[in-house]
């Protein structure tokens, strides 16, 4: 059964230095006050998982927290360009970042076969890419009935799922609607697991599409807005004002070491930050 | 009398507005298209307001059918989901749909393109020491390979239609001729590059793409100025019928969320 | 676009002598008016996949439109054996019964494998089973990263897929809700498909959790209680006393021909044997 | 005063409810168990009625959490869905939830059982030529593979109780001995064997079962002459504490659909 904490406390007993993480959001239901609170706790040399590392990731790895990174697509959506990815990746700053690059159906088959307890998926991909030549853990796979070659990746398993839902009932049950992502995929094919959520209601809400029993997921912490500056679907909406400001916070290293300490470690939690942010709405847009 | 006047200077077409005005010719009625964010997005829902009010758009978020009133900012926008026939999770967009073959047009946009539609999308110069990280495959890969036909939209200069591209993010007309065929793709490829400039379709045997059509006021060597290879010209290049005011006020109205 | 149309044209148009035919619905939502019209139409030499060959495919095996059964669990559940199926592989009656027989697990990857456009897929399955003696396409993959030996199996891909579901909406959008078993990947695996529902409405339910685009589907025809005796959620409950009853009509080959001719020759739709049931309750319990 | 003595009448198990009575005993609260079909249904949900109120019962219908107020006649009861905490489709039961080995015990049935819980449920006799055919293997090969271990109940006669079955559809303790983790199964397979004479156990070093247990009024001799193979019995042969009145109670108002 899940444990109901704070969230705190769900990252300082599941995190760790030198682990690999998960923390999944198509777009919708990023867990940005997770990845803020990974920050917050000083955490190093993470292997950081996830289709679209976009701000959340942008922040981590600029925070000097990922000694690697493995992805299939980042950017800032809609805006352009992830500065602190780009200034590791062109640059080593503020150190070397090991990329290991997928394509997103790659990345989905990848978690599919971890949730599915396989050691690999395989799909129709990949074929005469530059990929291949870059990314070692591509390989193929032949069919045994008609002779075809596919595309074979290795079961993603990290150490930690992380993800955002908009609600859990009081035994932990967790349950999302809207666009889902890879969010279930992220959790069950993880070791541990982290939910932050909207809210904890004695029923879940009827357009719940998809339910995580609480005996998959290790624990539950409420964070209102944790999602932010995503969305979550039926309680605020995307806040691209924050995603545009990002583009100047981000391009200059000393703006984002600035942001990051006044927003993440002279604050005690996301709601602080999330204060200072409706404050600042002028100096972001 | 002013008015008049302001309003026919408003009805001139952008560079950008004639290439999406374009684009969206192109996707006919009924078509099941996947959608990539940006330009391509904003083409695709233009046309779903004009002579395809039946397309069927998916993005790779998992919205299939997904008719938004504005230009998404994100490939996952609330609207996407609201207003879509049928939500699925982002594997299944993947396998059921795209991989099984059930995409008649794949819409995608680029940062490099050569003269056979291979893609770049990941990195300017080097991979290990790149000049420019740019984000990477995403879903184009697999669009590119599954999707019945790929339809490109991208603004041309010498920088984006290059020789050779950086990186191959997204496979093409491979090298030509049949070499896509042979490597077991099962869509067609790309058939038609939408640009600023005007509209490159692929030979049929080749594979290379040719300039078909420019956009009124642009000439074949404004073409060839901004193509980094040496542009075939078609015998017969037609001249872009130019954007009717339906189009236009509907483009605008839909960037500005007014439809 | 779905053709909304009836169920008899429906087959005439889509079912032919000598294909492949999934009829699928896990308990729930089986698509038995459909069945009852592909007798009625007098189909032969058919080869019918299905993971539950219950009730309605006892009575097309005992009617002689099956050649094949590709299945994994053949029973009446919750009562017994289906005598019109033992019959024919026991004793060839009304003839010879080729069989390919799976696990449920297997059967599902098949489905999945042909809904995704892969040749094959892959389970944890079938090892130390005389299964593989008997059912000859249970192959082998390995793993390229791990070396472990899986299970691998072809893909099914029937020429018609058929399933009964609560609604469509005018557009020919189906949706259904409750348990859903293989349903969306039989349509998706198949070259062709039918849907049967129970009313087509303006807009569908908010209890829909799967939705099957118009686009994806050939035909669709209302057929009201067509999938009893098997149930639709949220409109009428499962008729047990009629698979108790099937099984003593089943048991003799005279009482299932006369059945059989009484319930579908004699009648010109669903709706008439319908009413013949309803009449008939007394004689069934 | 008639009353009471048909009351304490009614109140003596009989061998069926006294094995899933038993049965029942074998769940601790908080398992999640995949569940077939019958009698381990009920005795699951009587477990779930009794001591075991936070017990998972997972349904191969994709009801994760089903909490039924009689026993379901089929495997896909709308009551299933209704109660449940989530309905997830079949072919993800089997992979996200049962092959990723999520489930702590999968409790099965058996027409055919040799010594070391090797599992027919195909066909007597034949395969090819049945005497009868069985329905065949469904969930139970990847449970009796997956599932952290099996726990079987089954009537004991020596035609279910054989030397040899006639068809191995689910793999139990194969071989013997460690012939069952050189095959890669995950799951350390079955581990007790619940019948209406006794309870039976496999031997942790040589995976056969040997009798450990015995119902009140039932014998040694009851068990040898029920079991088809020359049966082990157990040092220490326990007697089966007797149904108390509130299992009975239970168990027959779960069958009536009156918990």
């Amino acid at each position: 059964m899940a444990n109901i904490t704070t969230l705190s406390d769900a990252i300082a007993t599941h995190v760790r230095d030198g682990q690999t993480l998960a923390l999944e959001g198509f777009t919708h239901l990023i867990p940005n006050a997770a990845a803020h609170e990974i920050i917050r706790q000083g955490r190093k040399h993470l292997t950081l998982v996830r289709m679209t590392p976009d701000v959340t990731y942008d922040q981590l790895i600029g925070a000097g927290c990922a000694d690697k990174l493995i992805f299939s697509w980042g950017g800032n959506p809609g805006v352009g360009s992830l500065h602190r990815f780009r200034d590791a990746v062109e640059r080593d700053y503020p150190h070397h970042l090991e990329i290991e690059e997928h394509s997103h159906a790659g990345m989905a088959t990848r978690y599919v076969a971890g949730a599915s307890g396989l050691p690999f998926g395989m799909l129709r991909g990949y074929v005469g890419t530059d990929l291949l030549k870059y990314t070692p853990n591509i390989s193929t796979v032949t069919c045994p009935f008609t002779g075809e070659e596919l595309a074979a990746v290795p079961a993603l398993t990290p150490d930690v799922g992380i993800i955002h839902a908009q609600q859990a009932d009081r035994h932990g049950n967790v349950g999302l609607w809207g666009i889902q992502g890879v969010q279930k995929e992220a959790v069950m094919a993880s070791k541990a697991s982290i939910v932050t959520v909207e809210e904890i209601v004695d029923e879940l809400d009827s357009r719940v599409t998809v339910t995580l029993p609480s005996w998959v997921i290790s624990s539950v912490a409420v964070v209102p807005r944790g999602a932010h500056p995503s969305y979550a679907h039926g309680y605020y909406e995307r806040d691209n004002d924050f995603y545009i400001g990002w583009d100047s916070i981000s391009k200059d290293r000393d703006s984002f070491d600035a942001w990051i300490d006044r927003h993440i470690h002279q604050t005690s939690d996301y709601a602080e930050h999330l204060r200072l942010v409706d404050q600042e709405e002028g100096v972001l847009a | 009398m002013t008015a008049p006047v302001i309003a026919a200077e408003e009805l001139v077409a952008t560079d950008d507005e004639m290439m999406m005005i374009v684009a969206a010719r192109e996707l006919r009625n009924g078509v099941v298209c996947f959608v990539g964010i940006g330009m391509p997005s904003t083409a695709a829902n233009l046309a779903r307001h004009m002579h395809a009010p039946d397309a069927v758009l998916i993005y790779e978020s998992g919205t299939i059918g997904a008719k938004p009133t504005k230009p998404p900012l994100s490939i996952g926008d609330g609207e996407l989901a609201d207003t879509a026939d049928a939500v699925v999770s982002v594997p299944e967009i993947f396998t059921y749909w795209l991989q099984a073959g059930r995409i008649d047009v794949g819409f995608l946009g680029a940062a490099q393109l050569d003269k056979y539609g291979n893609i770049n999308s990941t990195v300017v110069g080097d991979y290990d020491h790149p000049k420019v990280r740019l984000p990477g495959a995403g879903g184009a890969p697999e669009i590119a390979g599954s999707a019945g036909e790929i339809f490109l939209m991208l603004r041309q200069n010498n920088r984006a239609f290059v020789e050779k591209v950086d990186f191959l993010t997204s496979v093409g007309n491979a090298e030509g001729g049949d070499s896509r065929q042979r490597m077991g793709m099962r869509g067609k490829g790309p058939s038609v590059v939408i640009t600023d400039i005007g509209v490159l379709r692929a030979d049929p045997a080749s594979g290379e793409f040719v300039l078909t059509a420019l956009h009124e006021g642009k000439t074949i060597d404004d073409a060839k100025a901004a193509t980094g290879w040496d542009l075939r010209i078609s015998d017969h290049v037609e001249i872009t019928a130019p954007a009717t005011d339906e189009e236009l006020r509907k483009l605008r109205a839909l960037k500005a969320g007014e439809l």
